[in-house]
């Protein structure tokens, strides 16, 4: 039987490189696809609980996670598209229109 | 709570009807097409002086012979947090309703010709700012207090803001900040009151209740942070200058008939029955302020070169009247601060009505452009010889009668206070009649010459606040029979408990040794 | 009650209507209304004193004015001897100068208005003497002030006129403060304002002692001096005498009116009628024959050097007024109210005179212009004659018995500086002679000094204003009479009809000493006049000589002594100059504006340090939210 | 110790793909990499008994969204995204914030240990009732105000796309 634990650390490096992608990389679709890595990492974790407590509410958690994670993924890229199409780029270090 | 209260029994909700009036007819407005200003004026004259004909039962219908809050209405709101929409007027209270529906009306006549851009959005402020004014005097909910206390800052931003003179961003900038940082340190004390209370924000209700003389002491600063900047008091008293100067006429009416009274009303509503303890131990504090402010305004208004700066500075110099009557804390002293109230908005609202009726001749404030006035435009010198002499207080005008009552308490508070009052009385004299010679004597200014005099419109604007001056300085029972009960009932509250006697003949007695 | 509820509302109708109706109705014809008005005024005051004498006085409320807790005060009427006597001088007067204004505003645009205003002003003086409490007498006191700015700025488009009309109110309003106060501890002690239960308590706090602004002072002397500054103010006495030469501006049947027979002595009006108090603080007392004493002799000095004619009379307005004053001090009421009605009417007298020599003169005040009117103009000679031998005391003459009823009484009285004001008194009597006979000398005999184009203009003035001044000088002559002393065959009835109110003086003398007193006062008087004939008439050039041997004293006199400029000084400049560059240049702009910009500036300040953490790249916020959860994560899972 | 073989496989791959994903330059390759990681991830909730997940996974993820991306990236037309640099000038400050919150939660992680009582929801209940029935009764029943509110969700979404990506037609 794999522990629990192996689970959550796999769950948690994941989540982590996801992070990662999202703070560092330049290119916006890279970073946006950083973001469903970590939503990726969260449902490893949930589906691991719900099985091992043997409750099915991780897996509904997971299920609207996706779905959302879908809305979120065409919203997203129309945003992208938008984006794209004023600034001509898709680096965010170009986009600094908040600077202070 | 209920029997703390007689309900309304007219048969329809006023307090209601009269704060949503405005605000509905303010709606109304807005479906009228832009061009059509006529139509715009016409509405919002006709909403205000329906407001106006549905106040008049507040006035015959009172009852004189008791405290407790009438008219009284009351409906669950936000039941979580035990909010309620709970409105009632004492006779504390209620001679401000009446002279903010009787104000609008003339502040909608007053602009008929002076307000020539934005027409329609400029009603629909003014009809609005009543609603909330009106809000504001009839609230027993101290939620809804603050509701209407923050809603009455949008409109009168917006009126200084796009109708004001050329410095008027910063005027409003200005009014809006200084009211507003008092207001927040209010909401604060209205938390604190609200959670150790119960969890209620029932005015009357929190009445009932003490409360430890440390908190009274740090709520009583933070009400007065609030009250002192509307009112406005000595140390915070700039932005009225700059807000009264740039605001448009009928701004700078409602700013000074109604707006500062609610610093006032705010001390008598909240300070003075909610934190009896800390408003005694503070009197000493208060009292200094008023007195420099009597002082320092009118010193002040002797430099002035500015026709609406200097009645600005005027009215920092009577409402240190009227908190000096206030924090006397005898029944003298506060009659006198309530009527000088109703006075100081009757006075320096029509100085002010005045002043834009001349304003929209000439277009100029500054007094050095004027001169022999009188000459030209004889009934409008009469008309504000009667204001001018009504503010320095002349006997038979309403100014008279507030000024010595609060002089007659503040000297049995404090001798000092008192005599260092009246000498505002001279000073005022000085630079009333000092202004009005220099406006309307001597060699007619080739500026004014040809001028017409004020017309039949005019007139009625006016018309009202003449009568009113001698109505308060001849007969000012009719209005001060409204006050006995519930000031004596307030009084008893701010000193129960304690060996303070508001009774003045026993004052003769420490006197007199 | 209800008849002489008429007194008063008569004129105040009057006034109404004039100014509702006065400009677009009544026009030419306004005089009517208010004649009339004062005429009936006139009647029932007569009917009043009559009621009066036999012995009917009436003390009503007519409604309630305004009510505060234990503070009550109504609008009612008393009727006592003191009122009724004031109701007779008041009318008279303003009834007579109603007539004579017909004639001398003549033509003037604001014809209306100066009718509308006198009413007002009756009305006014009618509600002073006719209260029965202090706050009303408050408010026809400020009411008959009020009149007075309005009508010394008559002339509002000249600008000496409405500084003088300013400058009398706001010096009033210093007395006033005092006077106010005055009421407010009267109130403080008997719990009431009205005279009644004021009067008859009086006596029971004679010896209280009361803590004032931390001293403690003698309660009666207390009151007693607050509502003497309301007497010095309103009585132009000093240091509060400066408003009335300058009041001058106003038209002469005002100055005759307001600024010499009635409003001025409503200071002694108010004196005699608190009489009461004032008798029970020998340092009031003390406080009031001294002021009027100095004031007197201040003011008559004055007199002496001045050059309009106006201004001369005015100065000797305040110098009889100090003689009223001067009898009160030295607890003589009744002589002094006595001198109050007398010198009512020989002192509208004289202003109307000299409102006739203007009229004739063209507006001329200048003495120096003036001579051998009297060829021309033989009414106004004569009756601005009398008058001034009723001024100079001469006896028979209406002035004579009461000033000599004075002199007599503050030598002979009890007050411990009845000897010092009585030599004051005599000096007071021979300089009035003087002043007054150079007056008449300088503008009616010798020869005239003024342009051809004057000269050609002298006229006597018509009849409507001849006849007042004939009238009066009928009471300049004989209203003394009724006053004449038992020492001379007389009943000395005034005193006697004075006493329920004020009191009877008791003077301790031998009447070889009265005679002497009386002698001296004569003398003086006579020596004045000789003096002046001797000076003025017959060697023009000894004044000329005098002035330049003492031109350092003749300049102060000139210039009556820097009053004036010293006020300007001490208190007009400093206020202003205070306002303008302290409290609006330091005060409010420097310390209360920098604090309250300061605050935002400050805030702006920092925000402008803290803005570069706003990059505007995302992934900078992102990884300092990222740092947050790392030490939040850190703190929870790692404690 | 066959599953914990299994594990470690699918772990140590995910991880990889995980890597591959937010480092290459070239976008497409990154979503061709991700496609790889979600079929991996699908692999591991089958092995945990969510077989309708991982359907779900494969159909949605993959199917859906990746291609949803795969489109954006090839419409946008990145040819120069291959020159410039791929992370941004600070990015040493990103791996270590990122490497220290992993640091400290597999450090936490290790020694947790799962105290509440297991639910009734066991293998045997899933194997007997079938796991698609078992969730569908769940979902639609205890949680069908959110399964609703999840279905507004996605046609704002759907409506959002289209006003967000369409051109605006007056130029």
């Amino acid at each position: 039987m794999v522990p629990l634990n192996w689970y959550l650390m796999l769950s948690a490096v994941v989540f982590m490189i996801g992070v990662f992608g999202f703070l560092t990389r330049k290119n916006i679709i890279i970073m946006f696809m950083s973001v469903e890595l970590m939503l990726n990492g969260v449902n490893i974790s949930l589906i691991a609980f719900s099985h091992y407590l043997q409750d099915m509410r991780g897996q509904i958690l997971v299920f609207f996670i996706i779905t959302v994670a879908a809305a979120e993924a065409a919203i997203g890229l129309a945003i992208i598209i938008a984006l794209f199409r004023n600034k001509s780029t898709a680096h965010v270090d170009e986009m600094n229109e908040m600077k202070g | 709570m209920m029997e703390q209260v007689i309900m309304n029994k007219l048969g329809f909700p006023i307090l209601s009807t009269l704060i949503f009036l405005p605000v509905a007819g303010a709606a109304l407005l807005l479906l009228i097409p832009r061009a059509k200003e006529s139509l715009a004026k016409w509405v919002g004259l006709l909403v205000s002086i329906a407001a106006f004909i549905l106040s008049i039962p507040l006035f015959t219908n009172f009852d004189k012979s008791t405290h407790l809050m009438q008219f009284a209405e009351r409906h669950e709101w936000i039941p979580a947090w035990n909010i309620t929409y709970y409105l009632g007027l004492d006779g504390i209270s209620v001679l401000f309703v009446l002279l903010s529906t009787l104000i609008t009306i003339l502040c909608v006549l007053i602009s008929w010709n002076a307000i020539k851009t934005k027409v329609k959005e400029f009603y629909i402020s003014i009809l609005i700012m009543e609603g909330a004014m009106i809000g504001v005097f009839c609230s027993l909910d101290f939620m809804l207090f603050y509701l209407f206390w923050e809603a009455m800052l949008i409109p009168m931003y917006l009126l200084i803001g796009v109708w004001g003179g050329p410095n008027r961003i910063y005027a409003a900038v200005k009014f809006f900040l200084y009211t507003l940082v008092g207001s927040v340190l209010m909401l604060v004390g209205i938390i604190v009151l609200y959670f150790y209370a119960g969890r209620t924000f029932d005015i009357l209700e929190l009445m009932t209740k003490t409360y430890p003389y440390n908190m009274q002491f740090w709520l009583f600063w933070a009400f007065f942070a609030a009250f002192a900047v509307k009112v406005p008091m000595f140390p915070v008293h700039t932005w009225l200058p700059d807000a009264h100067t740039e605001a448009p006429t009928a701004g700078s009416v409602i700013l000074a008939a109604v707006l500062i009274k609610m610093g006032a009303y705010g001390f008598l509503r909240f300070s003075l029955p909610l934190l009896p303890e800390a408003s005694r131990a503070m009197t000493p504090v208060m009292l200094t302020l008023s007195v420099i402010a009597i002082i320092y305004g009118a010193v002040i208004c002797l430099a002035q070169t500015d026709l609406k700066r200097l009645i600005a500075y005027s009215s920092v110099s009577h409402m240190g009247f009227v908190t000096l009557g206030i924090f006397a804390l005898n029944l003298q002293g506060m009659e006198g601060g309530i009527l000088q109230m109703i006075n100081h908005g009757v006075v320096t609202g029509a100085l002010f009505l005045s002043i834009g009726a001349i304003y929209d001749r000439t277009h100029t404030r500054q007094i050095a452009d004027y001169g022999g006035v009188a000459s030209v435009m004889p009934v409008y010198a009469t008309a504000f010889m009667i204001f001018t002499l009504a503010s320095i207080g002349l006997p038979a005008t309403n100014g008279f009668i507030g000024e010595f009552l609060i002089i007659l308490g503040g000297f049995t508070a404090n001798q000092w206070a008192g005599v260092l009052a009246a000498t505002g009385i001279i000073i005022g004299a000085g630079y009333m009649l000092w202004l009005y010679q220099r406006v309307f004597f001597m060699e007619v200014n080739p500026k004014v010459a040809g001028l017409n005099d004020i017309d039949a419109r005019e007139i009625i604007t006016l018309l009202p606040m003449v009568l009113l001056i001698f109505w308060i300085g001849i007969y000012p029972n009719t209005f001060l029979g409204f006050m006995h009960e519930s000031v004596n009932h307030l009084l008893e509250r701010v000193n129960s408990g304690s060996a303070h006697e508001m009774n003045i003949a026993k004052n003769i007695m420490e006197i007199l040794k | 009650m209800n008849n002489y509820l008429l007194i008063p509302f008569l004129p105040l109708a009057a006034f109404l209507i004039n100014i509702l109706l006065g400009r677009n109705f009544l026009k030419e014809k306004a005089h009517w209304v208010s004649i009339l008005a004062v005429a009936g005024s006139w009647v029932v005051a007569v009917m009043a004193l009559v009621d009066t004498m036999a012995g009917k006085t009436i003390n009503e409320d007519l409604y309630s004015w305004f009510v505060s807790g234990n503070f009550k005060v109504s609008v009612g009427f008393l009727i006592d001897q003191l009122t009724a006597v004031m109701l007779i001088v008041v009318t008279t007067c303003s009834m007579l100068i109603h007539i004579y204004s017909v004639g001398y505003m003549h033509g003037d645009k604001g014809f209306y208005r100066f009718f509308a205003y006198l009413s007002l002003f009756t009305f006014c003086m009618l509600m002073l003497v006719m209260a029965n409490n202090f706050l009303q007498l408050y408010f026809g006191w400020e009411g008959v002030g009020l009149c007075s700015y309005f009508l010394i700025g008559y002339y509002f488009d000249k600008k000496s006129a409405s500084d003088a009309g300013k400058k009398a109110f706001i010096v009033n309003r210093f007395g006033d403060f005092g006077f106010g106060l005055g009421i407010i501890m009267i109130f403080l002690t008997f719990g009431t304002v009205y005279y009644e239960p004021v009067f008859a308590q009086a006596g029971g706090f004679a010896n209280h002692t009361v803590n004032f602004l931390g001293y403690d002072v003698h309660l009666m002397t207390l009151i007693a001096l607050l509502l003497f500054c309301g007497s010095i103010g309103k009585s132009a006495q000093m240091p509060l005498h400066v408003w009335l030469p300058d009041a001058m501006e106003g038209p002469t049947p005002v100055s005759a009116l307001i600024h010499a027979a009635t409003m001025v002595t409503a200071g002694v009006f108010l004196v005699a009628r608190c009489s009461p108090i004032f008798s029970l603080s020998e340092t009031a007392l003390m406080v009031v024959a001294l002021t009027g004493a100095i004031t007197s002799l201040f003011a008559a000095t004055i007199g002496l050097v001045q050059n309009d004619i106006k201004r001369i009379i005015a100065y000797s307005t305040i110098s009889q007024l100090g003689y009223m004053f001067l009898a009160c001090g030295v607890g003589a009421y009744s002589a002094g109210v006595f001198h109050l009605y007398t010198h009512a009417f020989f002192k509208a007298l004289l202003f109307l005179c000299a409102g006739s020599v203007m009229h004739a003169m063209a507006g001329e005040l200048n003495l120096q212009k003036m001579g051998g009117l009297k060829k021309y103009m033989p009414v106004t000679y004569i009756t601005m004659l009398l008058a001034s031998l009723s001024i100079a005391g001469v006896p028979g003459f209406a002035g004579f018995f009461s000033k000599d009823e004075i002199l007599w009484l503050a030598y002979s009285g009890p007050s411990p500086v009845g000897k010092l004001v009585w030599g004051i008194g005599t000096v007071v009597a021979f300089l009035t002679a003087l002043y007054s006979f150079r007056l008449i000398f300088l503008t009616f005999h010798g020869k005239f000094r003024g342009t051809h184009e004057q000269e050609h203009h002298l006229h006597e003035s018509p009849k409507v204003m001849t006849i007042p001044l004939i009238l009066l000088c009928v009471g300049a002559i004989a209203s003394g009479w009724v006053g004449i002393p038992h020492l001379l065959g007389g009943g000395a009835h005034f005193t006697e009809f004075m006493k329920p109110v004020l009191g009877h003086p008791e003077g301790h003398g031998t009447h070889s000493e009265e005679w002497m007193v009386m002698a001296v006062s004569v003398i003086a008087g006579f020596s004045g006049i000789g003096l002046a004939y001797f000076m003025y008439l017959k060697r023009a050039d000894i004044p000329v000589r005098l002035a330049a041997r003492f031109s350092a004293v003749h300049k102060i006199l000139l210039n009556k002594y820097y009053v004036d400029e010293f006020y300007s000084f001490l208190i007009v400049r400093p206020a202003i100059w205070i306002a303008k560059n302290i409290l609006i240049g330091i005060t409010d702009a420097k310390i209360i504006e920098a604090i309250v910009n300061g605050i935002p500036k400050a805030i702006g300040g920092f925000s402008q340090v803290i803005r570069k953490v706003q990059t505007g790249f995302l992934q900078h916020y992102a990884t300092i939210m990222a740092t947050g959860i790392l030490i939040i994560v850190a703190i929870m899972l790692l404690r | 110790m066959l599953p914990k073989l299994f594990f470690g496989y699918y772990a140590a791959v995910i991880v990889i793909l995980s890597l591959l994903v937010v480092t290459r330059k070239n976008p497409v390759r990154s979503v061709m990499w991700m496609l790889l990681l979600f079929f991996h991830i699908a692999s591991l909730y089958l092995f945990l008994n969510a077989e309708f997940i991982a359907a779900i996974q494969v159909i949605v993820y993959a199917g859906a969204i990746l291609v949803l991306f795969l489109f954006v990236v090839l419409l946008l037309n990145l040819r120069e995204e291959l020159k410039v640099k791929r992370f941004i000038g600070s990015w040493p400050a990103g791996l270590f914030v990122s490497a220290a919150i992993l640091a400290i939660v597999i450090n936490v992680i290790r020694s947790f240990v799962l105290a509440a009582p297991p639910g009734k929801y066991s293998i045997e209940y899933i194997k007997e009732a079938t796991h698609t029935k078992a969730l569908g009764t769940i979902l639609y029943t205890e949680y069908l105000f959110p399964f609703e509110i999840a279905s507004l969700v996605l046609l704002i979404a759907i409506i959002g796309a289209i006003v967000l990506a369409k051109r605006k037609t007056r130029s």
